[in-house]
């Protein structure tokens, strides 16, 4: 198997599990899918997929402005792939974008609802506007092969003709949106780290795109033709590390000039979390680059000169990173919770620029990128391998390649369907805690502190004696069932739940009905279930004629939706017991402070602490505040 | 302009006003998740009651003069009403979460559970309060000790700085919301054990009391930080269009001129 | 024995029915691509279209399938409606579904009588088909394993699920019977496009395929003779 | 209890003759690795890869095929199976050219080709005669003949051909008469200068058999044998084409209808069809007439994929010919001459698809006054036996008549018919050949011959 169908197999397999997670992602939302907070509403979508994406696709407008304005002509050979490589980023860059939009199908608000002084509203513009010129400039590639079809060719001698006015504009349109990305994050002054954060930024981001620019075409030019087995152009590609030498001095000059001017060097030689990524930073952008471009020894052995774009390619691209999220002063300091992108997350991300790829490999493929195209790809050689019996032939290579890149696809597609936890969908990011059950006739043992410990209650007494109706207490009882507790239907500790049982009711063990014994049939017929329950649904004394004693009253619930314990204890429990208190002497002899909030709540500020919901957080505590103990 | 004012030594930490938001915006129950930023603000949660340093701070939406979240969203879908607060439009919203970047206060909370998410945070009972339906915000009118109340700005400011001066020992002589960020139309006043810095970004630095260059000063507004870029964008295209346009000129005119002097050069030759 | 019940409703169900999806999915686009090279490849695109389109409504309404093998056919067709209609229209199935992948038909679903008449029907079908199977020494001797295996793999979840829903009553049975139920129905899935059961999806396509293929290639002959090596030789 | 029932023959003991079939030349050692590569380019080269692909998947295992198949009928033998003999090429195509049977091939193991497969294969896939009756009945929608077709191609370019085949091939391409029955020249000169006495003794009538006109309407292709066996055929055809007065010729150079290359191999049949191109691009015909056979047509039909060039002539089979003269009133048929009870038979490759199926019934009820459909029929009518070049394996006629033929013989007897028609070459061979066989009583004739006995000339 070919190097380039090996790579292909990974980018299927990648793509597939990068389908899993966006489905996943546009039925259960951005919640589930990602570890993106409150704290920290944008991640790894943006500052890769979209920050990363427009700095990687820089090398178009580089190269179109060396190659069509400067005239440096030798460029010529590689402008076509720089162009293709920043068109399809650029919507690689539009395609991460719809991911990461809360409601993406919105995104054309953009063109109708104007809001000029944002920032991100001249982004949006410009990367529309850009990706048109450069679907413009790159169209003339892909007409050329219909020369025999009048509309296309016609179009064709324009698009030629207006290349130099069109060349201009994506310069402009760039430089605009590039620097932008910068001034994005001019208004969170104090939520960047002060290593980031300058009043400059824009013009930070605009110099480092252009040095992004010149070394992803190498990366890119060497990647392919490391793939293809073909001759790369080693005397454009030293050109290009020799201009980029004098841009990256510049960069760092510039950076390093704006930390000292502002007065933020305190911060360069701290022992945290964001200096060590500030100099791993600078270290991959700008220092390994420099050296090996600046030794003309280093700079001519291929595998060096293709290690410093790559440094630098991953040293821009973690800038981006870190201006756009792994910097935030509320993910560096305790004050919010850490966030570091999901495997979802970093594998829809991954699954675009393996689309963009796949999307790359194709017009190299089929149209004429390069000088000449690909060798081996059109024809195959007239020629079948030797079989031995442990041998397996699919067919010429691109049936072949489609049989396993599509069954790669399915399998990884499968498993990562299969990963993605049922826990973060469902559980709201919350673990069930089941209350335990304690049922009893005369005498119940009630956990009613919740310490483990059970509490005699004089159950009956409170029947006979008190005379209290039930319903007073069990708001609803269940059939036949005449000492309910409260956590029958507040089943789970913290979360909502449904007092009456339909899985009981539907299931063999238990009433075993189906759906429409209670439930009438015409629901089937367009009425929404939730909408009129009650007119659709059986009262529960048609069936249980023995539901309540004869001289009950009882509290009519209009909802079956019932709180969650705690909630239900504040509300419910406490009062009544409140008033029975008021009422009773025998209670107050034995539990004189049944009613008070210490007895469950003996610590209000340090029981929060042990409870696994408040674990997380150490400073900024939050708890259900319980009235002032005396 | 309408502002709230909240006193911090007056509250007792109740809920009523929490309460109170829920029933009127209609609010569904609240779960805990694990991407809340457990100040007990939520999606569902637009007012919240801190428990901090024996005092209950309640937390929402400050309503800035200037808001950074308004100039940040990029299709305008929060805005500034002459009402004082500030609104959301769900229906122009694409949901890019610039506002929730760009608050300095961190207010604005995100729907991350559902599939179709909006931003939610305080409206000042915007709607209903336009409608007729009630005279002030739910949660003023909730509080049962006047912790909190509704006025004009002015007028809650005059009464802020005579409690201050009626009671110098208890309380700290500063008026939260009256200067920082540009003013806001959520007031504080706090005792002097409980100073409430921490609501602000601004105190979330590593080096507390380093100033950097650059840095807008502590009563500075928000928007026109990126402001001064933005008015730039028009000379820079602009600029960039002219300068390509030029070196490309007279790039072409020396290509064509060495071309003239080579030609000149070979009919010379030969 | 609940935890393995958790991960067939969970981790396996999504998995298995990702892959019987997409994998049925890819077998009706590769067929379709291969059915397109192939009229791209031959110089003669025309195909009897009344013949091929008489065949493949064959398949899905088969009047004819009686003529020959009655019992046989009858038996199969019923099988093959039970096997459809019972699992997809049960509220159960549809809850599992919304509760696993997030999308499911609760409005439309079976009565519970009809479903569990449907499910018996289903099994008895499927027992007499391999009884017709055993019993016949000409399918014995074209039968491969596959063939009983999947006749026993299809059957079980029927036979359980009638089991679960309708006679048993103690919760450990219960469980048992309900976990080889969910596992059963996620092993049926997962082989499903990789076995004959693919028949499901590629039945509508073999005529249209088969008339396609029977379009030669020209140059075909020439060019194998050359890859053999055998160019220019006589007969 | 459930046995079946459609299959059940009325029967004593069979004996069942030998298929043996000699071969030209016995191929080398390593049979499987050989197998291998052809298969491997069949697959590069040819579009059969997309159907075998869908059938290794779709394939059931139900048995519905045994119920059409004439041959397992007879025997009774599961290695006749249309199903069983599909397998035998599906389960290589399974192993070796599959990603799911090669994954399944490696942790499991399992079917491995053998020699002795192959002996299977090169046995089984001439005993099916390529009818592809079982197409109509099979659910997953398999088609056997195809299966039949590849496997064969294989194993003749391994060498496995029945040496007939093989030789009369040769004949046709290489040889010097370029016909199948190797007949000089001179000796179809005679012949035809002898039935063109016979026509004008039988009709009056002075009916040319015209060689080598330029420019003619049709160019006339016979199946070559007829010149030798079936001359009233075409004697029939010619009054025809008289009395409709159609311009028609027969090329001098190239005038043999049969291509046995449908029968197995891609190679000969492109080759064959080339020199068919080539005699009719020199005659300037405007169109391809092809006489009473089924084979000839159904290959003469590719011809529109192997003609190079721009401009394929329509093919037309003289069956539709003569339908569309007698619809348009330019022949007449005399309703009275034939009165004996006459059946036809449908040649498969030009009923099966529903292609050549009401025409000839239309002329025959022309002017056969009794006339029996045989059951099944049209579509469905079983093969006469010696489909798919095993009519002219002169070695097996034991098994071709009383195994392959059995159920053609059976049905003719049922209908209680004197005349038989067969429209195609290969059926009168096989049929006749049955009839003797297996002493059912009748006259095999074609339709033609028939013809000739009612057709009205006028002048």
């Amino acid at each position: 198997m070919e190097r380039i169908n090996k790579f292909k197999l990974v980018l299927w397999i990648i793509l597939g599990i990068a389908l899993a997670a966006g489905i996943t992602r546009f039925i259960f939302g951005l919640g589930a899918t990602t570890n993106l907070s409150d704290t920290t509403p944008w991640g790894f979508w943006i500052g890769f997929d979209v920050m990363g994406g427009v700095a990687l696709a820089a090398g178009g407008f580089v190269i179109a402005a060396f190659n069509y304005i400067f005239g440096r002509k030798e460029f010529h050979s590689i402008s076509r792939a720089a162009i293709l490589t920043a068109f399809l980023g650029y919507v690689a860059v539009v395609i991460g974008l719809l991911f990461d939009l809360g409601l993406p199908w919105n995104i054309w608000h953009m063109i109708i609802f104007w809001n000029p002084h944002s920032p991100l509203f001249e982004v949006g513009w410009c990367v529309m506007l850009y990706l048109t010129v450069l679907f413009l400039e790159f169209m003339p590639v892909v007409l050329e092969r219909f020369p025999n079809l009048h509309l296309l060719s016609k179009i064709h001698k324009v698009l030629t003709k207006i290349r130099i006015p069109l060349v201009v504009l994506g310069i402009m349109l760039s430089t605009l949106h590039q620097s932008s990305l910068g001034s994005l994050f001019l208004t969170m002054p104090y939520r960047l780290h002060p290593l980031w954060w300058s009043p400059i930024l824009p013009v930070i981001f605009f110099v480092s795109a252009i040095c992004l620019g010149l070394m992803m075409v190498i990366v890119e030019n060497m990647t392919s033709s490391y793939l293809y087995k073909r001759e790369f152009e080693e005397n454009i590609l030293g050109k290009l590390s020799r201009i980029a030498v004098y841009l990256l001095l510049f960069y760092l000059v510039l950076r390093f000039g704006d930390i000292i001017i502002r007065g933020a060097g305190i911060f360069l030689f701290q022992a945290s979390w964001g200096t060590y990524l500030f100099w791993l930073e600078l270290a991959l952008t700008v220092f390994i680059p420099l050296i090996i471009f600046i030794i003309p020894k280093l700079r001519k052995q291929p595998n060096f000169l293709y290690l410093g774009a790559l440094s630098g390619v991953f040293g821009i691209v973690l800038n981006r990173l870190n201006v756009g999220g792994l910097t935030h002063l509320t993910n560096l300091t305790k004050s919010g919770s850490f966030y570091f992108p999901s495997w979802l997350e970093l594998s829809i991300s991954a699954g675009v620029v393996s689309l963009a790829m796949l999307a790359f490999f194709y017009f190299i493929e089929n149209y004429s990128v390069w000088d000449e195209k690909p060798k081996d790809i059109d024809s195959e050689p007239l020629t079948v391998p030797k079989f031995n019996t442990n041998y397996v032939y699919l067919g010429p290579t691109k049936t072949a390649n489609r049989v396993k890149f599509s069954f790669a696809f399915v399998i990884a597609f499968g498993l990562a369907f299969a990963l993605i936890s049922g826990k973060h969908i469902y559980s709201k990011g919350f673990d069930k805690t089941p209350v335990y059950k304690a049922r009893g006739g005369d005498t119940l043992l009630i956990d009613g502190n919740r310490n483990g410990y059970g509490v005699m209650f004089p159950h009956k007494f409170h029947g006979d004696s008190i005379k209290i109706a039930c319903g007073k207490c069990h708001h609803l009882n269940k059939p036949k069932d005449k000492n309910t507790q409260c956590f029958e239907c507040h089943n789970d500790m913290y979360l909502t739940g449904d007092a009456f049982r339909h899985d009981w009711h539907t299931s063999a063990q238990g009433a075993n009905l189906n759906c429409f014994e209670c439930h009438k049939h015409n629901v089937n017929k367009g009425e929404e279930f939730r909408g009129n329950m009650a007119a659709i649904t059986k009262l529960c004394l048609k069936c249980h004629n023995d539901l309540f004693p004869a001289d009950v009253k009882v509290k009519i619930l209009k909802t079956y939706v019932t709180l969650s314990y705690t909630d239900a204890m504040h509300k419910l429990c406490i009062n009544c017991h409140k008033e029975r208190l008021a009422a009773d002497s025998l209670l107050r002899k034995s539990k004189p402070g049944l009613a008070l909030c210490s007895n469950c709540h003996p610590k209000p500020a340090q029981y929060s602490a042990e409870h696994k919901l408040f674990t997380k957080q150490n400073v900024n505590k939050w708890v259900v505040v319980p009235p002032r103990l005396k | 302009m309408k502002a709230i004012l909240t006193d911090i030594t007056k509250c007792i930490g109740c809920t009523q006003c929490v309460s109170a938001c829920k029933v009127i915006n209609k609010l569904p129950p609240d779960k805990p998740r694990e991407w809340q930023k457990n100040d007990g603000l939520s999606a569902r949660n637009w007012t919240s009651v801190l428990f901090k340093d024996e005092y209950y701070v309640r937390k929402q939406c400050r309503h800035c003069i200037e808001p950074a979240c308004a100039a940040a969203c990029p299709v305008g879908a929060l805005h500034k009403t002459d009402f004082g607060a500030v609104i959301y439009d769900s229906n122009k919203c694409l949901g890019c979460r610039y506002c929730m970047m760009a608050c300095p206060y961190g207010i604005p909370r995100y729907d991350w559970d559902s599939a179709v998410p909006y931003v939610r945070k305080c409206i000042m009972c915007y709607e209903n309060i336009n409608n007729g339906v009630i005279d002030q915000p739910a949660c003023t009118k909730a509080c049962p000790t006047g912790a909190t109340i509704f006025g004009e700005r002015e007028d809650l400011l005059i009464e802020a700085r005579k409690r201050i001066k009626n009671e110098p020992d208890k309380y700290l002589d500063t008026i939260y919301g009256e200067k920082e960020a540009g003013g806001t139309n959520v007031l504080y006043l706090t005792s002097k054990d409980c100073p409430l810095d921490f609501l602000f970004y601004y105190n979330n630095r590593i080096e507390k009391g380093v100033k950097l260059l650059g840095e807008p000063a502590f009563n500075q507004p928000y928007p026109p930080l990126t402001k001064k870029a933005m008015n730039s964008v028009p000379f820079a295209f602009v600029g960039m269009g002219a300068v390509m346009s030029g070196l490309y000129w007279i790039v072409k005119r020396r290509q064509k001129l060495e071309k003239e002097n080579k030609g000149a050069e070979d009919g010379k030759n030969q | 024995m609940e935890d393995l019940l958790n991960f067939a409703k969970g981790p396996l169900f999504r998995f298995s029915f990702a892959v019987m999806l997409l994998g049925l999915l890819r077998l009706f686009v590769l067929s379709l691509i291969n059915g397109f090279e192939a009229k791209k490849k031959a110089p003669d695109k025309s195909i009897p279209k009344g013949y091929v389109r008489k065949l493949t409504w064959g398949y899905l309404f088969p009047i004819r399938a009686f003529r020959t093998k009655p019992i046989y056919s009858l038996v199969s067709i019923i099988f093959h409606i039970g096997f459809i209609l019972t699992p997809l229209l049960l509220y159960s199935h549809a809850l599992l579904f919304s509760e696993s992948i997030g999308f499911s038909w609760m409005g439309i679903s079976l009565s519970k009588p009809v479903a569990d008449n449907l499910a018996l029907i289903t099994i008895f079908a499927g027992i007499i088909l391999l009884l017709l199977r055993l019993t016949s020494k000409i399918t014995r001797s074209i039968s491969r394993k596959q063939d009983y295996l999947w006749l026993l793999l299809l059957v079980v979840p029927f036979i359980t699920g009638y089991v679960c829903s309708a006679v048993v009553t103690e919760p450990a049975t219960y469980k048992t019977f309900l976990t080889i139920h969910v596992l059963s129905g996620d092993f049926i899935f997962i082989f499903m496009p990789f076995t004959k059961i693919a028949h499901c999806i590629l039945l509508p396509l073999s005529q249209w395929v088969t008339a396609r293929s029977w379009k030669f290639v020209p140059e075909a002959g020439e060019n194998i003779e050359k890859i053999l090596g055998k160019e220019g030789q006589k007969l | 209890m459930f046995s079946d029932k459609s299959i059940a023959v009325t029967d004593e003991k069979l004996v069942i003759p030998e298929m043996k079939y000699n071969i030209e030349k016995v191929p080398e050692t390593d049979r499987v690795t050989q197998f291998l590569k052809i298969f491997a380019a069949l697959l590069k080269e040819t579009n059969y890869g997309s159907a075998l692909e869908l059938y290794t998947k779709v394939s059931a295992k139900c048995a519905k095929c045994t119920t059409s198949c004439h041959v397992f009928q007879a025997t009774k033998d599961v290695k006749d199976i249309p199903c069983y003999r599909s397998e035998l090429l599906l389960s290589v195509y399974r192993r070796y050219f599959s990603l799911e049977g090669s994954i399944y091939a490696r942790i499991f193991g399992g079917f491995e080709l053998t020699e002795e497969h192959i002996t299977q294969m090169q046995h089984s896939f001439w005993n099916c005669t390529a009818c592809r009756k079982c197409v109509l009945e099979c659910p997953s929608g398999i088609d056997h003949g195809m299966l039949t077709h590849i496997a064969r191609y294989i194993l003749a370019e391994m060498g496995l051909t029945p040496r007939a085949l093989v030789i009369s091939t040769r004949e046709q391409l290489q040889g010097e008469t370029g016909n199948t029955s190797a007949i000089p020249l001179i000796a179809l000169k005679d012949s035809l200068e002898f039935l063109e006495e016979e026509l004008k003794e039988a009709t009056g009538e002075d009916i040319k058999f015209p060689l080598d006109v330029e420019g003619a309407d049709y160019i006339f292709f016979a199946p070559v044998s007829d010149y030798l066996m079936e001359a009233e055929t075409l004697m029939g055809i010619a009054a025809v084409l008289h009395a409709a007065g159609v311009s028609w010729t027969i090329g001098t150079k190239y005038f043999d209808a049969i291509n046995y290359g449908l029968f197995y191999s891609d190679l000969v049949l492109g080759r064959v069809l080339r020199k068919m191109q080539e005699e009719t691009q020199r005659l300037k015909a405007k169109k391809v007439l092809i006489g009473e056979c089924g084979h000839a047509t159904r290959s003469a039909t590719f011809l529109k994929t192997y003609w190079q060039g721009e401009g394929c002539p329509e093919i037309v089979n003289i069956l539709q010919l003569t339908h569309q003269l007698l619809r348009e009133g330019r022949i007449k048929l005399d309703p009275t001459k034939i009165t004996e009870r006459v059946t036809y038979h449908d040649p498969c490759n030009l009923a099966r698809q529903n292609w050549i199926v009401e025409q000839p019934r239309e002329i025959i009820r022309a002017f056969c006054k009794d006339f029996v459909e045989m059951t099944p029929n049209k579509t469905e009518n079983y093969c006469c036996g010696g489909g798919g070049g095993t009519v002219s394996i002169d070695e097996i006629r034991k098994y071709r008549t009383t195994i392959s033929g059995r159920k053609k013989a059976e049905q003719i007897r049922k209908t209680e018919a004197h005349y038989v028609i067969a429209p195609c070459a290969n059926c009168k061979k096989q049929i006749r050949e049955t009839m003797e066989d297996n002493n059912v009583d009748g006259e095999l004739v074609g339709l033609h011959d028939l013809i000739l006995k009612a057709i009205v000339i006028n002048k």
